[in-house]
């Protein structure tokens, strides 16, 4: 497994871009420094990958990535990815979003391309709050919690992203967090080898906003928080619910092997002759 | 079934095998009358031809995943209408941004919203331009047969290509599902334009390089380039800038190559107007009432021509300017309150009086309702 | 038999049938069918329209063809030449919008109140379902009908697209019910031209 | 779910120590800060498990005890701004 | 429990609106029979009830029933209930969806409430199919069933609403079909007593389309394939994956009491004095 | 901490406590730059009040909600910028076809896409009139200080109730956040205005009605009315129609409440008009750059006036073809790259010369360029 | 869950024969068709566990063995147009 | 001390003060403070701006405060009457803004290289640091400077707003650090006028 430290800059489009923008701290570089060491790992070269996000401050990853990038619209991510994956079926295709661009306004798209179980791997930058438009709560945002638009402590019940993921019929779901670099750059290389839709749940810090809001410390006091808080799945299964109360829950979370989309029309194109270009088209609709 | 390659399509027919014979190898849309068919004909052709059909879970699924498709490196396509086409107006506004070429098709129906799906209407006339936030430059197309409509889309796939420019294409409900004779052309007979590729070597690769043109190459994914593309306002690497004279010179890349070709994007079509005073001007089905009802009134004598927006916008401002020279009376006969007249009261000289020729209650407006306008306001 | 519309003078042989009924009663396939039988078999010019309610079934329907042989600029019916009506509403709708001499088809069975004792009325689900054994071609039926009282179409025509439009397995019945709407329509073509003889 | 546990093992918070007992390279420049990229966040200086490097006065890091680095990686693999290489590995 | 027949004739906008649209069978007409004896079981005023709906077969429902109605625009149904609930929340709040309307288009909204836990009582009349426009294929059509945009047969994979629902938050789901006619409406009341977001699924025969297409027959066809292949989640229990097979279950799925979204925010209005109007404006900003 | 009811505000808390003084109950919002704080003021204000504020999973839920809370009786608002009013589009339209008093406030940002989020823009001013599919009739109100957005607030949620009409509220970037005094008045000198109740019987209550005012009476929820409303095209019961002479009827009734009204709907402000055969023209935050720079020219002896439309839409035509009477040139400034200025050229006389003076940088036009352009052109 | 199975006794299906068993009323008009509102879908005609229905020749129902009939409530729980009334209950 | 605009002839003594430095340095929060000292507290009309990039934190940031007599028409800065940069990148940036008998007023510790020898060069994150214990507190410590430096605003009215805007706790140390901002400007100025005096 890559831990060497030079592997990242050759995915790095660090002449041109460095230092990024993101708060001293912030958690999304440790992530984006994981999922670059995930595909040194696999050796995956830069031009087959294509890298989709939405806006947030997660949505400016790809910014520094020597992919295919695409930052889009906030929310939308993974609908633009399906039609990269769609059309050309061969790139390996990640989408990059956050809590509030996944969940909230991208919530529709996460859950049909769960279902649909398309190829892209989906990292899931969870820092519980709407970073880039300065903190308001996220779908994320735990009850209780403070943010610009919770004055009073958040009334909304969060989602659980795994639980989501499954309900609406995902391959693969992992969670990790910034604590933990190494074991999330084992989950998202997992998830880059599931054929299908995967998502990788990295918990990450935002002191900025989340953390001054909540009295959550500096960077490296939430950075720890994530240390202590942090339960293997296979150890949360023997725990019971109030043992469990604040944790999160690491590791992969769950797994399917249903068919892939993007395979299956492929397979519907050959069934119907269709990777020979015809001569011309046949044209008849009738409608009663 | 058909002698010599004329069959009998409906309008929506004629688009989708237009869109086919035009190279469009995706399609990602989600069903909304009067424009399903688009959807229906291309899930059944499109995996035939090795081609790609979607249907999203929505119209900002589809219009996002057609993006996404074009700058990866096909020929995409959408199609919807009213209330869909609301819907994707944010990310219509990326794709002119990121100057993705992409087709979308509004088959019209009577709105606002809900309003009327299986009636006809007009009223997008405006949205098509101005729909979407900011800045941007559509080029929207009309037709007005069924005939038309498959050269139409030849046509807006081949614009988008060409300007790396987001086309619109404007047809409506009677036009979508009425049936008429054309003849599906030889291949070889089809003009097909792909977008400019780069040739330079990787590392020099500028997605948003500014050219004599403004038109600037574009590389697919997986051929060999990898670039940045972003919604925000960017530089010619495609990296968000803030720079005043560099979101200057994004913006006025963005008009230009659209202004700049107005005489090769906009075209019109006239008939009878060298000795009229009196200009009929219509587009799409309702240039064919009024192509009818010009030759009812001038068989009664009046001095009556025709002025046919093929292309809505950029407007052809030159030709109806032209159009109006001598003119003392405009008729503006449209399917909606009064939408296209704006740009005809911007254009016409003062002396020319204005007059709407407007019906927008679900119907057609028929060639007698034009001529009775002509008659009134002679 | 046909009068060539009066009202606009710039149209060729411009002709205007329309088929009303209700929902679900096959007048949008009668209308392609004509209009393909014409258009592509018969060299004119056609244009053929529909319109419909939101429910899609159910509600009201008509299909319009427009036949001639110039250039077709309005597409939708101005005056009806002919009027094929399935149901007593659509009968009592459009029969206003037909010509002076225009010429009144319904189904008999549907159709109790006739607006002019000038129509041919004939009962074309009655004739499907005894006939053919399904009401499912009564708009077969009707088409065969009205190329044999109009002389607009010719039914070798029809078939030939009828046979090539309709569902595999159904062609016999299409075919039949095709033939008994002619043979029927013929009959009552000769019947009328006697009455007329009989009256003048 | 067996790979799972074995993450756990590579885990830097479990196992950094024992490693780091096995070798002791001795090069006085294990770990170096690109300081133009680098914004102080303090990340690597806290979770250094052999307190390897000292805050300037600014916050920067400094590699002030550079032959107790064992090249356990924490240090790098957290750095958000991919300030940090070694010239080890 | 009311079974009379005349107890709907109370709510129902007779004089005005019937026959209604839906083709001959159509199973939304019981659907709408069952709600309205639920409403009646409960004895709900007219007054007191607000019933949204989207674009669809399913959507007209609104047309028919002589409560505060709104047809609403595509998939968005259960937002505007939101802002309904929330504004009016003494008002019992009921949203109609289909299965395009609801999970399509509207899936945001869906996997929202329920997360929010907002007291609205959704009803999901899924058919398996776009009616309204003409039979495409939907979110809940199985893989391989036809439809008009999948001549080929459906790649994708359907959602299971149960599990969506579930994975969202939501505080209550069952399901049951028009066949059902009976525990279809003891589940609605259940619902409708239930404070929460609320879930009933009612499996819907559209032998127009679906039917049609997949050649299942007429409506009496279909309802019966719904007694056939019912299975009450008591007995699901106890059977294997490959015994429910082709089945779907019927009865409450899922029950949870998380604390209720719009009474939340009355509790915080009491908490910050709110019952009063206040007399002016306070007025301070900062932001730093 | 202030003297008199003085405040230093930002132009997004005038707006926020003008919405308040206004009777707003009600705010459904999305976050986005540069309009969150009106939400981040009313998530405070609101539940202090009685009100309720909730912060929807996305702008199409935002909207959603606002109009499902003004239907139910509330008065009800939302605040955004370019991308989510983008996205309002289809529900907005929904709004006006079930004429939903409600206010919708655009802080403009630098588009298309996401553009510039944190720098000024006035390119959604089209937008704001065509943006939603169909013929409907927005009103568009604009401010030019913080003291203005309040009492624009203000305005904007008493139209919104007086036409049963949605009304857009266009600010901007730097005046959203720019700070300068407003002086609150008392409550009770603001004029506050509210829907028209019903007064019928409930059997007979058609919540469309036809009035001779083209305005029908609101009842709320459980206030004893039952009724239907659709975004179907429909009925005065509300119930959908098919028949045409309905369908014009409902919207003859859109367009003519406003534009029957345009005189008390539509206002601008006028400086130095008299004298001047030169008028410069500009809403909003570019109006007072060109009050500035109005007062520089004339310094310099240029005979200069300004024409500040404070109503966008409808546009005050009566009034600007009135101001262009006798001039010889318009100077049409604003931070796009060319939008009011077609509504300039569809009103101006022929002798007038139209000239731009358009920055879409992202900044802030200064009146250096305002005064040369009039230099130039003149 | 106890509820749940209640409601599965109430179920047309598995019950109402038995009910029907019970109890004969003996009103020869026990049900009435509203005519204008039925669409002549057949629901009522094959799911009436006591075939009181025979269909027309256009498919409308005709209450052919009025005192079959045990009101049951199967007929119109399931009719999708409210066309069905009892006089009865 | 302060020249009034030569450029626009309309205004009535409006004067342009830019506040600039890097996201966090709470610059914006220092313009709020000095324009409602001045606005509310000493009558006069302000307006004050700012401009950021969308990282909010970090970038460059900038706060800029119109003050006149009259009305502000244009509300941003045209030409800097006061440039206060506590970056080298802000001074570089906005010196070419400053008017040509502009006051410019640095941060001695972070602006090493200064545009002109007429600057006030002030250590205000050392002294807030060390005075203060706290660089939290910079952007008041200038603002204390500043009010002396310029005379534009009553440091009184300056610490009344401070004391209503500033969270909870953090009263007396904003205060304490706004008192060594107006002394060390005091004693520049005193300062300056003597070096002013000797080199004429
Ligand atoms: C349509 C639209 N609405 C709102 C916004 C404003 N916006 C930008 S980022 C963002 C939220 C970002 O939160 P999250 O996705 O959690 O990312 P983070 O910044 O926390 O990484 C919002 C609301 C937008 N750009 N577009
Ligand atoms: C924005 C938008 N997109 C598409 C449509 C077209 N449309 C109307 S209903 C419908 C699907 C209805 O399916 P479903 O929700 O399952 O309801 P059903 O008709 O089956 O009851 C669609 C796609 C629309 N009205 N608005
Ligand atoms: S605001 Fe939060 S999420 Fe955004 S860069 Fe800063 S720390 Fe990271
Ligand atoms: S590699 Fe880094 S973290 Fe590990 S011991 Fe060396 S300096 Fe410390
Ligand atoms: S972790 Fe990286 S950015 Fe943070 S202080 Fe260390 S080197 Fe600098
Ligand atoms: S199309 Fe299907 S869902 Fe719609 S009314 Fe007919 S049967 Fe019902
Ligand atoms: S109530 Fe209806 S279903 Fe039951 S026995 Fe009588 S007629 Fe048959
Ligand atoms: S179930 Fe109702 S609609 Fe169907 S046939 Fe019986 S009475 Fe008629
Ligand atoms: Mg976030
Ligand atoms: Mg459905």
């Amino acid at each position: 497994m890559a831990v060497a430290s030079t592997v990242v800059y050759e995915y790095l489009r660090g002449k041109k871009k460095f230092p990024h923008v993101w708060c001293p701290g912030c958690g999304i570089g440790i992530i984006m420094g994981a999922l670059l060491r995930a595909m040194a790992d696999l050796e995956i070269k830069k031009g087959d990958v294509a890298m989709i996000s939405g806006i947030g401050c997660t949505g400016r990853m790809p910014v520094y990535c020597d992919f295919h990038t695409l930052h889009t619209t906030h929310g939308r991510a993974i609908a633009f990815a399906t039609g990269i994956k769609l059309s050309k079926p061969d790139l390996k295709v990640v989408a990059i979003v956050g809590d509030g661009d996944g969940l909230a306004i991208g919530g529709n798209h996460f859950i049909h391309a769960a279902r649909r179980n398309i190829d892209i791997t989906t990292i899931l930058v969870n820092n519980k709050i709407y970073g880039m438009t300065g903190g308001q709560y996220s779908p994320t945002t735990p009850t209780g919690k403070f943010a610009t638009t919770a004055p009073y402590g958040n009334l909304e019940h969060p989602f659980d992203a795994y639980l989501l993921a499954k309900g609406a019929g995902a391959n693969f779901f992992a969670r990790s967090s910034v604590y933990h670099a190494t074991q999330l750059q084992v989950l998202i290389k997992k998830a880059l080898l599931k054929k299908g839709f995967s998502v990788v749940e990295a918990m990450s810090n935002c002191h900025t906003l989340y953390g001054r809001l909540n009295k959550e410390g500096s960077a490296v006091q939430m950075i720890n928080w994530f240390k202590d808080h942090a339960v293997n799945v296979n150890i949360a299964k023997k725990k019971t619910p109030e043992e469990l109360e604040d944790k999160f829950i690491t590791g992969v979370l769950w797994e399917d092997n249903r068919p892939e989309y993007s395979e299956q029309y492929e397979a519907l194109i050959d069934r119907l002759g269709g990777r020979k270009k015809e001569e011309k088209p046949e044209a008849e609709v009738v409608k009663q | 079934m058909s002698e010599n390659n004329v069959r009998l399509f409906q309008g929506n027919e004629a688009c989708s095998f237009g869109a086919l014979a035009a190279g469009v190898n995706f399609f990602g849309g989600y069903p909304i009358t009067p424009s399903t068919e688009i959807a229906e004909i291309l899930a059944r052709e499109l995996p035939k031809r090795g081609g790609h059909f979607i249907q999203m879970e929505d119209e900002i699924g589809s219009i996002a995943a057609v993006i996404g498709a074009s700058v990866a490196g096909a020929k995409a396509m959408t199609a919807t209408s009213g209330p869909g086409f609301s819907l994707m107006q944010e990310n219509l506004g990326y794709a002119f941004m990121i100057e993705a070429p992409c087709v979308v098709v509004n088959v019209q129906r009577g709105g606002p919203s809900t309003g009327l799906p299986t009636k006809v209407a007009q009223a997008d006339t405006m949205q098509a331009k101005w729909g979407s936030h900011g800045d941007y430059n559509p080029i929207v197309l009309t037709a007005s047969s069924v005939e038309d409509a498959y050269y139409k889309t030849i046509r807006a796939v081949n614009l988008s290509e060409k300007y790396r420019n987001p086309v619109i294409l404007l047809l409506d409900e009677v036009l979508g599902h009425m049936r008429e004779k054309i003849h599906i052309p030889e291949e070889d007979e089809i003009k097909i334009v792909n977008r400019l590729k780069p040739t330079v070597p990787p590392e020099w690769y500028q997605p948003f390089e500014i050219t004599p043109t403004h038109i600037s190459p574009m590389a697919g994914y997986g051929e060999g380039y990898r670039f940045h593309m972003t919604g925000l306002t960017h530089d010619p690497w495609g990296f968000p800038t803030a720079k005043s004279s560099e979101i200057k010179e994004k913006m006025d890349k963005l008009m230009l190559k659209i202004s700049q070709n107005v005489d090769d994007i906009s075209t019109y079509k006239e008939e009878f107007i060298e000795d009229s005073h009196i200009i009929v001007i219509a587009y799409g089905i309702t240039a064919r009432v009024a192509q009818q009802a010009v030759r009812i009134a001038r068989h009664k004598r009046f001095k009556v021509g025709l002025f046919q927006p093929e292309t809505l916008w950029p407007f052809p401002d030159k030709g109806l300017k032209k159009a109006l020279e001598n003119a003392n009376l405009a008729i503006v006969a449209e399917l909606n309150q009064g939408q296209m007249i704006r740009e005809v009261q911007r254009l016409a000289p003062k002396k020319t009086k204005i007059v709407g020729a407007f019906r927008y209650d679900g119907e057609l407006i028929t060639p007698d309702e034009i001529v009775n306008k002509i008659k009134e306001a002679n | 038999m046909i009068k060539k519309s009066k009202k606009d003078s710039t149209d060729s042989n411009r002709i205007e049938i329309r088929l009303s009924g209700s929902g679900g009663q096959g007048l949008i396939f009668a209308g392609v069918l004509l209009a393909e039988s014409v258009g592509i078999y018969e060299g004119k010019n056609v244009a053929q329209t529909q319109s419909y309610g939101p429910e899609a079934r159910g509600g009201a329907s008509r299909s319009d063809v427009v036949i001639a042989d110039g250039p077709i600029y309005y597409p939708k019916s101005m005056s009806l030449d002919i009027l094929i009506a399935l149901t007593q509403q659509a009968c009592d709708e459009y029969y206003p919008a037909l010509k002076e001499y225009g010429v009144l088809i319904v189904d008999s069975g549907l159709v109790r109140q006739l607006p002019t004792d000038n129509a041919y009325a004939i009962p074309f689900t009655h004739i499907a379902r005894t006939e053919v054994g399904t009401p499912v071609v009564t708009n077969v039926v009707a088409l065969g009908a009205l190329a044999a009282i109009t002389g607009i179409v010719n039914v070798k025509n029809l078939e030939k697209v009828l046979l090539s439009r309709a569902p595999k397995g159904t062609e016999e019945k299409n075919k039949l019910a095709l033939s008994e709407g002619y043979k029927i329509g013929k009959e009552l073509l000769k019947q009328r031209e006697t009455e007329l003889v009989e009256r003048f | 779910m067996a790979e799972e546990n074995q993450i756990q093992k590579v885990e830097p918070a479990e196992d950094g120590e024992e490693k780091a007992k096995k070798e002791k390279p001795k090069n006085p420049n294990p770990i170096v800060i690109f300081r133009r990229w680098c914004k102080a966040c303090g990340i690597c200086i806290n979770l250094c498990p052999k307190d390897v490097f000292d805050a300037d006065e600014d916050g920067y890091p400094v590699v002030a005890r550079p032959f107790e680095c064992t090249q356990c990686s924490i240090c790098w693999l957290h750095c958000p701004d991919f300030a940090i290489k070694s010239t080890e590995k």
